[in-house]
């Protein structure tokens, strides 16, 4: 394992404090129990957006903490999900008066922590599930994973909130996005939980695992490799079964990197991406590319389309002021 | 049966050296269906209930159960900090006001698995811990029922556990993090059902050993 | 080698036309010769910043490019320094009449290509060297590379150019900044070349290599894997033996990863050097934490300080547009 | 001597397959002591000219080498193609005006071997290529002085960038990108001293099968 760690038991406490003092100016930390929070002053009455998950998926979701964006964010250990005194008391510390609105990525352990934990809070609120992996069968034991769409669901969500919608409202336009959300994701390499020292899953010099979570959890199948341009004709297809995107549908296009992909291989994927959208007419109106929601270095990207509305477009481009992603102000 | 928790650090001990000793089979089955993290989750459990062992210790039963159950909840992280969390919190209810013996414990053990499977949304058959779990808690009525010695009472439920971990080797998950491999899950036992026929079997020893 | 391409000799371009969709608001992409362009107006008279270098290190220099920092970047070849012709016809296309500065990190390729266009340059000019990696004497053969305090010359003059300084005053201002500029890396991994199509350099499981450059070249010396810790206290000792930071002197930090290093050791790496530099009273200002001047998909990371007076302060702080720096607008 | 660049497309030819042979042993050594990419910048520009090769071999001398060195200044890039582009732009300024003939080939390579010591502010003794192509310099200089046969002057060339690679093996480098590692570069033959006695000899090679 080829990793800066200094203490294995130190790992997670270390990187959220080098975390909250570089960006000192948009979160504050709570160290024990574990959530970050944003600095700036929300408006009386503003709903709450509190997210969480494993940790090892950064900037997700501490990242977009801040104006716009998440109010607060519980990070459980690596690839754990948080617990719900963590949840409780970030909930509590944010609660403006408007209700608190939980987004829950789909895994057993979210959505039963953060269940128990909006069971043990008194302030109003709801939860907003996020199932975006399309690699998976809608219908199928727990569902679809939550995985690169969070970016997109806490975006939108966290500009209604920061616009006044009231907690049902942000919730309902919530639920739409997830629904005009598609995403799929593919490992080139697997991944070291630190604890664990070794990669999750072995893969061949020329394999590749297609439709994987985002917790070095193995995929939908292991393929031999692929070349990008058949990487994205394989994603894009499942996408489109899913999405059904119309001609001069206005979407978003968000290429995905898992951690160890460098940027020049992400905007590659992305022209052709781009060229498979564009192709069937498609209005690729917005687009984000980067590393936002990972499997600590792992090598491997996902693709993700939402469908957009003018709503959605216009609380997209709203300002947001978080440390992973910042426009407008 | 004992009637006070002073059991307690003695059965925790036992549960923990139990999941030490099968660290690395356990991760690997986590690993291969799972995310790996299994075992880190109940030891961080495990070590933060050890911290509080003697303190607990010294609480009633109900008060003891539902002290092991928030340590748990807010220590263990993932599918099966809640659960657990959910397991014994739900015990200590059931004992509220109860006497501590074998029949209220088998009781309280089988509610407390009925707040798991509310928890869960998941019942027997769908490749997860309570596919030891609630056979286990069957074969701890029946050992009441049938008015089972210990040691026969212990071989049961050891043998139940047994069981049901083996029983989810070949199923196909329909929940849990197993869910999203389909097929790909089939061969392989599911972590959670091994760990906890593990600490079953292992506290289950550690009280036939008090009670000899 | 495990990477996103299509084909081999496509690998740059497919990818440079994906970074110029996903920033079609920001920036335009001249195929041929290859160079990339702000699309913000700048007022007449502004001194125009070109920059460039071998292609890999991505965000570097193409993601700078935009209002309050480059006016143009000249991407090479993978690891391969810019021709003359591409500077030249970026530094026409960008010529607002104020002169045109070259940022040229210091590479013999690099240095000489530019030297050729700035003689064919019609126009007023002058050239910034930058020369931050202090894992090098300074007065031996070539001196010293330029690695990630590029990224803090280019913003700060970039900044100074956008507010109306001249090209001298834009030069000396460079020089002031790279002076009071220290940076040095180390690698975990090597990285691999598409075209090469295997790592640059060997490197065993407990190995790292220590003051290493941007391009996969081996470093200072090859040492056994270390702590967190024990690699922060290596490098910052370097650094400090160079700039000399007094107890209140404000500085900026910068954690740089390479590009397969994920987020959350990054800032662990942020903590531990915030740790050593506040325990010897100096004043970490500002921070920079991210993948910025990467090595294709190297793990690894680079600790850069500046020493920041008044006037740095002000115009780092300075709104920017660009693809992978925005703040304040 | 050839009076005409006609033979400019078998040249090309000649120095593209000499690196094509040895383009794992190049690599090999860019790799160890620079960035790795020496071969593939020599082929982007070998092949930049073979294109352009028959279009140039219909000019004159000095338009020729002019048109050559624009050529590889603009598809080579790093280091070399700088180097490069500026010998033979400076070679077609020496020959401007002037018959190409033996004095005169060796006098246009001499003026175009300074022009790349003053491009890259380097001499004999740094590692480079120039420890190559200015002994080959002085070859061609003294085998015209000494007005040797065909056969001997490809000899004596060859044999002198042969001379100057090998000198390059034990030099600490100070400059390029091996000067970046110190001694560490000991023991390494640089990169673009070989290439550069590879495409020498073999482009003499050319020539003198050419006047057989
Ligand atoms: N819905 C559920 N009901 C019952 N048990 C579950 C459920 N989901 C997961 N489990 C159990 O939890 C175990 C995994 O626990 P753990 O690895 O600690 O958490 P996570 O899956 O969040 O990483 C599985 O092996 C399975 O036995
Ligand atoms: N200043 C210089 N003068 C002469 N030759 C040089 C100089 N710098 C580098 N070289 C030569 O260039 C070669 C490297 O060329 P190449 O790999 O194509 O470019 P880069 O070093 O930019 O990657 C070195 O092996 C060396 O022979
Ligand atoms: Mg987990
Ligand atoms: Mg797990
Ligand atoms: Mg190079
Ligand atoms: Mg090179």
């Amino acid at each position: 394992m080829k990793k800066f760690i200094d203490t294995i038991d130190g790992f997670l406490d270390e990187s959220l404090r080098g975390f909250a003092k570089a960006h000192a100016d948009i979160v504050d930390l709570s160290p024990e129990p574990r959530f970050v929070s944003r600095k700036a002053p929300a408006k009386p009455g503003k709903v709450a957006l509190v997210s969480g998950g494993g940790s090892g998926h950064e900037p997700l979701h501490t990242g977009f903490v801040g104006l716009g964006m998440l109010d607060a964010a519980c990070p459980g250990e690596v690839f754990t999900s948080p617990t719900p005194d963590q949840m409780l008391a970030a909930a509590q510390a944010v609660d403006h008066g408007g209700g608190i609105l939980f987004i829950v990525k789909n895994y057993a352990g979210d959505v039963m922590n953060f269940e128990i934990a909006a069971e043990m809070l008194d302030a109003p609120h709801d939860s907003l599930l996020v199932h975006d992996d399309v690699s998976l069968p809608e219908n199928r034991g727990m569902g679809r994973r939550g995985i690169a769409g969070t970016t997109v669901v806490e975006k939108i969500v966290g500009a209604a909130a920061e616009a006044g919608y009231d907690l049902a409202a942000c919730k309902a336009l919530g639920e739409r996005v997830v629904h005009a959300t598609a995403s799929m994701g593919v490992a080139l390499t697997s991944c070291t939980v630190p604890a664990l020292g070794k990669p999750m899953f072995d893969l061949g010099e020329r394999e590749m695992e297609m439709g994987v979570g985002i917790h070095g959890e193995r995929g939908r199948e292991r393929m031999a490799l692929g070349s990008a341009g058949e990487i994205v004709d394989y994603i894009a297809a499942v996408i489109d079964d899913e999405l059904q995107p119309q001609p001069g549908q206005p979407v978003l296009l968000h290429v995905n990197g898992f951690g160890g992909t460098p940027l020049i291989e992400l905007h590659l994927m992305y022209e052709l991406a781009h060229r498979h959208w564009s192709g069937r007419s498609v209005d690729i109106a917005r687009s984000l590319v980067g590393n936002f929601t990972t499997s600590l270095d792992m090598a491997g990207c996902s693709l993700t389309l939402t469908r957009l509305d003018e709503e959605m477009l216009r609380l997209w481009d709203a300002p947001v002021h978080t440390a992973a992603l910042r426009w407008g102000c | 049966m004992p009637a006070t928790p002073h059991l307690i650090p003695s059965l925790v001990q036992g549960a923990a050296s139990a999941i030490q000793t099968h660290a690395e089979e356990v991760t690997a089955l986590d690993r291969a269906i799972g995310d790996g993290d299994h075992v880190l989750n109940l030891q961080r459990g495990l070590d933060a209930l050890a911290k509080q062992a003697e303190s607990i210790s010294a609480l009633d039963w109900p008060a003891a159960l539902q002290k092991i159950g928030m340590t748990l909840m807010s220590s263990v992280g993932g599918a099966s900090g809640s659960l657990y969390g959910t397991l014994f919190i739900a015990m200590g209810k059931a004992l509220k006001d109860r006497e501590m013996n074998r029949p209220n414990l088998a009781e309280a053990f089988a509610q407390g698995v009925e707040a798991m499977k509310a928890r869960g949304k998941a019942d027997l058959g769908e490749k997860t811990m309570l596919d030891v779990l609630i056979p286990v808690a069957d074969a701890l009525r029946s050992a009441v029922e049938r008015s089972l010695s210990v040691p026969q009472w212990v071989d049961e439920v050891s043998r139940a556990a047994e069981a049901g971990m083996e029983s989810t080797r070949d199923m196909i998950a329909t929940k849990g993090r197993a869910s999203f491999l389909g097929e790909r899950a089939i061969g392989h036992v599911d972590a959670g059902a091994r760990s906890s026929q593990l600490m079953i079997s292992a506290i289950a020893e550690v009280l036939a050993a008090k009670s000899r």
